[in-house]
């Protein structure tokens, strides 16, 4: 296997992360954390784990780069903050938070490192590397455990995605809804027109065949989200508020947790427990086609509603105030 | 042959970040981003020829898609701020 | 190799945390959370790879990778990006009422 | 039929490489925002394209050589885009702040212009 190679990743993901925390300059900051983040991904593939690598992908550079952007871009007149600090004396501020810090790390691989046996896989991995084809129907293990085995605690992922959307939109509320129509330049927008239907028809393509190939309901929603903030940034928020209001946007995030939860509920009446699969009425089809994987295929697109809707309604929030503020 | 083609894109990985720490303005650290994104997706597909895993196509696919989306996020919302020393 | 990426792991977790200690700027704290998490999943991955492992993908061609680690890492990673999307929520409502991005002024909010 | 393919495929990967090498080295070197910009998407962009090119011999199956076609179409799209959208954004910024050899051109009336 590629130890060299694996090392010097490692490398360059410590040196963006020095970079991206000792650089005063906030934008050069905001892009070697983004590079920290492909790195990430980059080495998660090395190490067999393509799903996550998909996930940390998207989320790193769909979801947290462009937020801080979007924040960063709101906070540009306010001056960087310099100057001594008030609450204690700098010099005693400094040099305990690094000697704290290098304790922390000394101790922490020592603690890693005393557990770093034999690695073998335990008997949970076993079941589920050998039963995942017969007892879920779908190919993709990761997403079958997350699916299947563990659709409840699923379901509470998808209520904390709830809550954090429903905390932003409550935060940045308020102020009229802004019809800018200040978008980019006219060939971004008919680049734009070309490229948007191919966006959207793989960030389907990515939720459908979640049980089959890497990805799933969160990574084809963010990207759905995604496409959103383009339309949003490239025409302006008016001909995106026009296209798909906000209302709708709640309506489909709620229709995504209603269809994850009747779905549940469809596999308790059938008298195989909440989100039963295979014991529920949902049968498990040829293995390798798109209706293989009993109700992974009807989770996958509940969560991928409620994903996309919930991110893009975030975005909308925050850039609208973007909007407000440059209006004035 | 792969991974010397791994190796270099590496390299130039780490070259162009040195643009995104000294560049002197804003600007130039848009173009050693733009570029960086570019170099990372061919690293992913490079990646995915040589440990034989094709579903790593798709992580390419949609990271070339997001750095996209942030380019232009970027470009935008640079507009009005200090872009150019 | 594993003790390769636990030392980043360390490394990487307590530079975190060097960086929400000192850093005075907000954005910076943000950035000093980010790299803790990743710190975390990059431990989760580096604890399930085995070295002939292949991707968890059912038609295996060999021995398959450990894929409980996977599935608990990409809850990780949802859950920790809807924080920091919380996080920046917050940034930008304090620097409506503050005007600045310092976080030692944002002490003085109370209530 | 097959060794040929991948022989061609692994010239044009190192030739990519030596590509992208070249135009981050152009962002390296050049003196100003517009040559680098000009420079690194340019050579990037061909770089990109022969990598995904030559790579395709080495996919595994089919679909996989259709999976790097398509990011090769998408390369083809956004990558001007992008590039287009940050000199325009730097230009519409400077105003010819700080180019006196350029001709006084005035800047573009775009839609959107807001200055």
């Amino acid at each position: 296997m590629s130890e060299p190679l694996l090392a010097f990743l490692y490398f360059f993901i410590l040196l963006t992360a020095f970079v991206a925390v000792f650089l005063d300059d906030l934008l050069s900051s905001f892009i070697s954390l983004s590079v920290t983040g492909v790195l990430m991904a980059t080495v998660f593939a090395l190490l067999r784990a393509p799903d996550v690598a998909l996930t940390q992908a998207i989320i790193n550079s769909g979801l947290i780069t462009s937020l801080l952007l979007v924040a960063y871009s709101h906070t540009r007149r306010t001056p960087l903050p310099s100057g001594p600090c008030t609450a204690c004396p700098s010099w005693l501020r400094w040099p305990l938070a690094a000697l704290i810090c290098f304790l922390l790390a000394v101790l922490l691989f020592r603690g890693m490192y005393s557990l770093a046996g034999e690695r073998a896989l335990e008997t949970a991995s076993t079941h589920f590397l050998a039963e995942t084809l017969r007892e879920t129907g779908a190919l993709n293990v990761v997403a079958a455990i997350l699916l299947d085995y563990r659709a409840f605690d699923t379901l509470g992922e998808t209520t904390v995605i709830f809550a954090a959307v429903a905390g932003i939109s409550l935060l940045l509320s308020g102020g009229k809804h802004v019809r800018s129509r200040q978008g980019l330049s006219f060939i971004v927008k008919r680049g734009m027109a070309l490229l948007t239907p191919f966006l959207l028809l793989y960030a389907a393509s990515i939720l459908f065949l979640g049980h089959l190939t890497p990805g799933g309901g969160f990574q084809g929603g963010s990207v759905f989200a995604t496409v959103a903030i383009l339309i949003c940034v490239v025409y302006g928020t008016g001909f995106d508020a026009s296209r798909v209001s906000s209302k709708s946007k709640e309506t489909l995030e709620v229709g995504g947790a209603l269809l994850f939860v009747f779905i549940g509920l469809l596999g308790a009446a059938w008298g195989g427990g909440f989100l039963a699969n295979l014991k529920g009425p949902f049968f498990p089809g040829t293995p390798g086609s798109l209706f293989s994987g009993g109700n992974m295929l009807f989770l996958n697109l509940a969560v991928g509603l409620k994903v996309g809707a919930g991110l893009s309604s975030i975005f909308y929030v925050m850039i609208k105030i973007l909007e407000q503020e440059g209006e004035q | 042959m792969i991974l010397f083609a791994l190796w270099g894109m590496v390299i130039s990985g780490m070259i162009g970040f040195v643009r995104v720490v000294t560049g002197p303005s804003a600007a130039d650290r848009l173009v050693a981003a733009d570029a960086l994104s570019v170099i990372f997706t061919m690293l992913l597909v490079l990646l995915s020829l040589y440990i034989e895993t094709p579903f790593l196509l798709d992580v390419a696919l949609a990271f070339a898609m997001l750095s996209f989306a942030d380019m232009l996020l970027m470009a935008k919302y640079f507009e009005h701020g200090e872009l150019y020393k | 190799m594993i003790i390769m990426s636990f030392a980043t792991v360390a490394i990487l977790f307590s530079l975190g945390l060097f960086t929400i200690l000192v850093q005075r700027n907000a954005f910076k704290t943000v950035i000093g959370l980010t790299l803790m998490e990743s710190a975390v999943l990059l431990l989760f991955i580096s604890w399930a790879y085995i070295p002939e492992g292949w991707a968890p993908i059912l038609p295996l061609k060999g021995s398959g990778v450990d894929p409980l680690p996977h599935a608990l890492t990409l809850t990780a990673i949802v859950i920790g990006a809807c924080d920091l999307a919380l996080a920046f929520a917050f940034i930008m409502k304090l620097n409506g009422f503050e005007k600045t991005v310092d976080v030692d002024s944002f002490r003085r909010l109370k209530g | 039929m097959m060794p040929l393919l991948r022989f061609l495929g692994s010239v044009c990967i190192l030739a990519g490489v030596f590509f992208s090498f070249a135009a981050v080295v152009a962002i390296l070197r050049f003196p100003d925002v517009y040559t680098r910009l000009h420079g690194g998407t340019k050579a990037l962009s061909g770089g990109a394209l022969l990598i995904l090119l030559g790579s395709m011999p080495y996919a595994g199956s089919s679909l996989g050589a259709l999976k790097l076609l398509l990011i090769a179409v998408f390369f083809l799209i956004s990558n001007p885009m992008a590039s287009h959208a940050i000199a325009r954004a730097c230009h519409r910024r400077t105003l010819f702040k700080n180019f006196s050899h350029f001709s006084s051109e005035t800047p573009i009336e775009g839609e959107s212009m807001r200055e």
